[in-house]
């Protein structure tokens, strides 16, 4: 006889205000095997959870039915409040009466009836449980580290330096990121290069960490604890044990004229080549598409210099299989298509920039030593216009409709920067709003307006013309005059949009982590758990989850390698009971379910089964290794015979909730 | 049974407890209505959710299902609902033999972060059926309320 | 039309999310009738979503707008001003006696290269 | 000969005679044969953007119905016209309210939902004609031609609903220019409004319009502009004397094709 018993939360008055509690306990009460029923206040609190302990102990029940908020939120408290009452925890059952009832309807009557029938599904799936023994896996100690920038750095130092081994995953020759490419970081001016610098060195000499640069991840498998991911390291026609970094190679190339993706276009690399002086590792590269050695055999001048005989063009590119505990995504981002917004002329002027490409400007090691020159003639801009939200907060379809956060500081810094340095300019910045919160943020900001006489004026650019002088005739508004202005400007600075790395799709779908419409990965919690994915044993660092800074990145990157190096201290996992299981008298042996597994957890065995004549026969059946099902049940319904079922929610319970729902 | 205005037909919501789950969750956290009538029952991956489900509704009395699962490439466990697209794709059109309305049931794809589309898509999944009227063709007389 | 009603057709007649205006000004920025106009493309999304609608049917400024849709395809809101505009002007010339051209006014204006185009498109946008 | 339904409009029948002449000769010259929609009205010069107007788009209407029922497919050469014509259709396809009370007025079987398909001259040789094959019946390449395109507003405004080329930075007519020899001048202002009916209302204001985009094209270095409205190439002759010639683009098509006896003039 199954004695189940009932507790509703009022949740303060989340739930009481449009829910009738008092009203759901009387009629939940009267349904079979409830032999208790109660309200409470706040069930999560621990005199509600008393009341729940107690309840179990005092009238010895077999199961629990929680009327509450999502079991996404507390079923796990419920479970380990059983649990201490010595009642299995699956034997819990959590109606959502909260954020699926009482949060969506207003009408009292309706949203009481409601709570009713999902408090009865509840039951009668509680009426089904079978107490579950999670079973444990053990944890691979070493972490992944996809993506090389100073989100992906940070982490990997703090998980490096508590002792646990960790690899980096970088698509590109080198680590650094966007940030090895910025000039000076807000609001304290430093230069970027003199910060980041020290930690990829950091990095190259940490016995922890290994970096697989100039490298993919081709595939992951496996689940939190033990991952097994490939790796594919692209030929890069360079061995990296041999080459000394000398550079000659790269000054002996005869192929100049290969656009230099570091400075983003505005000068020239060879087809061999190292990104820029501080790379790590500092290897050379040969770039295939330009290698008139690779493309057609003619030349290896490269080759015959290198005094390490590093160059082998024979290298072809290279799969490493290895294993992790946690995977964390550190994808970063990549600046959006200004070439969608015609209207300020990108692709007609090459004075309208972007603000990346006005770090490349400004920057010492930049293509101009650092002068700021225009890109068209050389000369130095006298009459500089800067654009913020350019494609942020745009709702169309070529825009992104959220803030990119980090336009306004470093429009502020370049504004103030050159105003600094060229005090014969004049710099504008359009503005909608100037967002600066963050520590010492707007106070940078005002320095900007007010010391160094930066024009902020309030309004947006409808159009930039350019002049057979070589000028950009800015038209725009003045919101606050009420007037249309026309500025006649030497450089247009744009502050595009950031937006998520486009290999994070991809990864993400590997990782079988969730992203939401922009293509950021989704935290787990937004506020609770905001450095996890909700998938177990993905984490999240940097940009990839959504717009910050670097002080933001470097501390988020930081508490994600606390995630991390708590998950890699255990020794053991413990894992979902919730798997597939097999009736062996029902299975035909017939593999259906084996071929839809995306785990690969199911095999079969040749087994003898005792006939009704006493005979005995070797019937082959399907047996579901708990520790590698992830319980999704794809196999439950393609078993043709019905004896695939999954527990916690097997067909008899499922079918049970539709029919208290249908009553 | 007489079809009057105040029909108001019972729906059955299969929720992916990765997206569509957490994504009515969220449609309940910013408070975006939806008709009280879709109860939803919580599934590991849309692909849990076995035809014989979905026909024990109609049987019981449902007058419509949804089936809710992840984006096309973003199931959690990888292919999940692609398994769902093909059965459902072939139970809708046995039920469409048996004379089942093709809107009274429906496969969508609502992602955690998709409160506003959940909301939505409920709203506009119960106008439709309240538009066809009760569920008849399949429903068990023995099975009725009243 | 009491205020609320007034803004409501508008909205209606317009199809234009007048609430989805952040104040950007890039309607303004890109209208080439800005100078003849007393009330802007922005302020005219602003004050309609004020329900302050008055104002705008007693000026000129509606009958400047050239229905360039230069601030439609800029807005990054898709709020669509021009819309809003022809929506105030047409409540404006429906009523009797409104009509801003009339056929009268014709043969003055009249020279002989105009197209015939420039007198129905004049007509249908100051007639009812 | 492929036929298709072609929409003349009102000013192709009068102040723009040569317009309509030439752009037939010119599609006769690269296989194509206009044939003139039954009882076509005006299209009134402007779309009514306002949902609630139904009159004023009826004219539209009907063409749109013919060219159903013609071939499905209708071309135009005046902007004007293509503007009022593509934003109708549009309103049929996404305002089944307002395709409802059209059709029921009209009394149209079956009614009509926006099958029609409305196509500009430009389109036609962009997209099925082809640039190539135009510059091969080119007869007088109009060699050292500096041709500023003018596209105006109507052409490619709402671009969401036109789709006939980027609304900020076109290329259509400049390939087109290109195919006849000539070379297209690069300007900012190519799709800047000219000022259009404010003709009328506010001369001075619509001047401004029109010597704004002149300008632009002169200091650019064009010595010649082209346009498909007529409304734009009177305010740009009209409105804003400059060194500039203005012409249809039709007339530097038949020009270039040889359909002209000897001179350059329209």
């Amino acid at each position: 006889m199954q004695k189940i018993g009932v507790f509703v939360c009022h949740c303060g008055t989340n739930i009481a205000a449009t829910v009738d509690v008092k009203a759901v306990v009387d009629a939940l009460a009267k349904e079979p095997s409830v032999v208790f029923a109660a309200d409470y206040p706040y069930m999560c609190s621990e005199s509600g959870q008393n009341l729940i302990k107690d309840a179990i102990r005092e009238h010895e029940l077999t199961g629990v039915v929680i009327c509450s908020c999502s079991p996404r939120m507390h079923e796990v408290t419920f479970r380990r409040a059983a649990a201490s009452a010595g009642l299995n925890p699956y034997l819990v059952e959590v109606a959502n009466i909260r954020e699926q009832c009482s949060w969506i309807h207003k009408d009292k009557a309706e949203a009481t009836e409601k709570a009713i029938i999902l408090g009865r599904a509840a039951i009668a799936k509680a009426l089904l449980n079978a107490p579950l023994i999670a079973g444990e896996s053990p944890v691979t100690k070493r972490a992944l580290v996809i993506g090389g920038g100073i989100a992906g750095i940070q982490t990997a130092l703090d998980i490096a330096e508590a002792g646990f081994p960790v690899d980096i995953v970088e698509q590109k020759p080198t680590i650094g990121g966007k940030m090895a490419q910025i000039d000076k970081t807000f609001p304290t001016l430093d230069c970027s290069a003199c910060i980041l610098t020290p930690k990829m060195v950091e990095c190259a000499q940490n016995e922890n960490i290994r970096i697989f640069s100039y490298s993919e991840v081709e595939s992951v498998s496996g689940f939190v604890g033990s991952f097994t991911v490939k790796i594919r390291k692209k030929a890069r026609y360079v061995d990296e044990v041999k080459c000394t970094g000398c550079g000659l190679c790269t000054e002996k190339c005869p192929v100049k004229n290969v656009p230099n993706e570091f400075n983003l276009g505005f000068d020239n690399r060879r087809a061999v080549y190292i990104p820029f002086a501080q790379a790590i590792p500092k290897i050379a590269v040969i770039d295939p598409d330009r290698c008139n050695m690779l493309k057609n055999g003619k030349c290896g001048l490269c080759s015959r210099v290198c005094e390490a005989g590093a160059i082998n063009y024979k290298q072809t590119d290279e799969i490493v299989e290895e294993h992790y505990g946690a995977i964390v995504a550190a994808t970063g981002y990549e600046i959006s298509d200004v070439t969608r917004y015609g209207e300020y002329a990108y692709t007609e002027s090459k004075d309208v920039i972007t603000s990346l490409e006005f770090e490349r400007l400004t920057n010492a090691a930049g293509p101009t030593g650092g002068v700021l020159l225009r890109p068209s003639d050389g000369k130095h801009p006298h009459t500089i216009v800067f654009i913020q939200c350019v494609g942020s907060r745009c709702v169309l379809e070529k825009g992104k409709p959220y803030c990119s956060k980090i336009c306004c500081m470093y429009t502020a810094k370049h504004a103030m920067l050159t105003r600094e340095k060229y005090p014969d300019t004049e710099v504008y910045v359009f503005y909608i709003d100037v967002r600066t919160p963050g520590k010492n943020f707007d106070e940078f900001y005002r320095r900007a307006a007010e010391e160094f006489g930066v024009h902020y004026i309030k309004g947006a650019v409808g159009k930039i013309v350019p002049r057979a002088d070589g000028t950009l005739d800015v038209q725009a508004a003045d919101l606050i005059m009420d007037e249309q202005l026309r500025i006649s400007a030497d450089l247009v600075v744009l502050a595009a949009a950031i937006e998520p790395s486009k290999t994070a799709r991809k990864l993400a779908t590997m990782l079988t982590a969730s992203m939401d419409t922009n293509d950021f990965f989704t935290e787990a919690h937004p506020k609770l758990r905001p450095v996890e994915s909700p998938t177990a044993g993905i984490f999240l660092s940097g940009v990839c989850q959504g717009p910050k800074d670097i002080p933001e990145t470097v501390s988020q990157a930081g508490a994600c390698a606390a995630k991390v190096i708590g998950l890699l201290s255990k020794n053991k996992l413990t894992g979902n009971p919730c798997v597939a299981h097999s009736d062996e008298l029902m299975c035909n042996g017939c593999s259906s379910c084996a071929n839809v597994c995306p785990y690969g957890a199911i095999t079969y065995l040749d087994k003898e089964f005792r006939m009704p004549d006493r005979t005995t026969k070797v019937r082959r059946v399907a047996s579901v290794n708990p520790a590698v099902c992830q319980g999704c049940g794809a196999c439950t319904v393609a078993c043709p015979s019905g004896a695939m079922d999954l527990s916690g929610f097997s067909n008899s319970q499922i079918m049970a909730e539709v029919d208290a729902i249908c009553r | 049974m007489q079809v009057n205005e105040e029909f108001v037909p019972t729906i059955v919501a299969f929720c992916c407890n990765w997206c569509s789950y957490a994504g009515a969750d969220l449609s309940g956290t910013n408070r975006l209505p939806y008709p009280a009538n879709v109860k939803i029952i919580r599934v590991p991956c849309s692909c849990r959710v076995n035809p014989t489900f979905i026909l024990r509704a109609f049987q019981r009395g449902a007058d419509g299902v949804i089936i809710c699962g992840c984006h096309p490439g973003d199931c959690h466990y990888t292919t999940g609902n692609y398994y769902t697209r093909r059965r459902m794709t072939l139970l809708f059109s046995m039920l469409d033999y048996l004379g089942i309305e093709r809107a009274r049931t429906r496969v969508e794809w609502v992602s955690a972060a998709e409160g506003q589309k959940f909301a939505e898509t409920m709203r506009s999944f119960v106008k439709d059926v309240t538009a066809l009227g009760p569920n008849r063709r399949l429903e068990d007389l023995r099975c009725r309320k009243d | 039309m009491n205020k609320q009603d007034l803004k409501e057709e508008i909205v209606r007649m317009s199809g234009s999310a007048v609430e989805k205006c952040m104040r950007c000004g890039k309607c303004s920025a890109s209208c080439p009738s800005y100078e003849d106009m007393e009330y802007h493309p922005h302020e005219f999304v602003y004050l309609v979503e004020k329900g302050d609608i008055e104002k705008l049917m007693a000026s000129e400024s509606i009958y400047k707008c050239l229905t360039c849709f230069a601030c439609v395809e800029r807005c990054p809101r898709g709020v669509e001003p021009a819309k809003v505009v022809e929506a105030v002007r047409l409540i404006v010339i429906r009523e009797q006696g409104m009509n801003r051209l009339k056929p009268d006014d014709i043969p003055g204006l009249w020279d002989k290269d105009l197209p015939q185009q420039a007198i129905v498109t004049a007509m249908r946008k100051y007639t009812k | 000969m492929t036929k298709i339904a072609y929409y003349p409009g009102c000013t192709l029948k009068n102040k723009a005679r040569a317009l309509d002449e030439e752009a037939r000769a010119a599609a006769r010259l690269l296989g194509y044969e206009f044939e003139e929609i039954d009882e076509w009205q005006c299209c009134g010069g402007a779309f009514t953007t306002s949902r609630d107007e139904i009159a004023t788009k009826l004219a539209a209407a009907r063409a749109l119905t013919w060219a159903r029922d013609h071939g499905g497919r209708v071309v135009t050469v005046c902007s004007a016209c293509y503007n009022v014509l593509k934003q109708t259709n549009a309103a049929f396809r996404t305002d089944s309210e307002f395709a409802a009370k059209v059709s029921r007025y009209e009394k149209t079987d079956p009614p009509y939902r926006g099958e029609a398909e409305v196509v500009h001259w430009f389109e036609l040789l962009r997209d099925e004609i082809g640039f190539d094959k135009l510059r091969a019946a080119v007869k007088k390449p109009l060699k050292g031609r500096k041709i500023a395109p003018y596209y105006g507003c109507l052409l490619l405004r709402p671009s969401e609903t036109l789709a006939f080329d980027s609304p900020e930075n076109p290329t259509v007519m400049e390939d087109f220019i290109r195919a006849l020899g000539a070379e297209p001048v690069r300007y900012a202002m190519r799709n800047e409004c000219c000022g259009g009916y404010l003709t009328l209302e506010d001369r001075d204001a619509a001047k401004k319009r029109s010597a704004a985009v002149l300008s632009s094209a002169v200091e650019m270095g064009a010595d010649c502009m082209i346009t498909a409205c007529p409304l734009c190439l009177y305010n740009l002759t009209k409105n804003a004397a400059g060194p500039l010639e203005i012409r249809y683009f039709t007339d530097v098509l038949a020009e270039a094709l040889g359909l002209k006896e000897g001179g350059e003039n329209a």
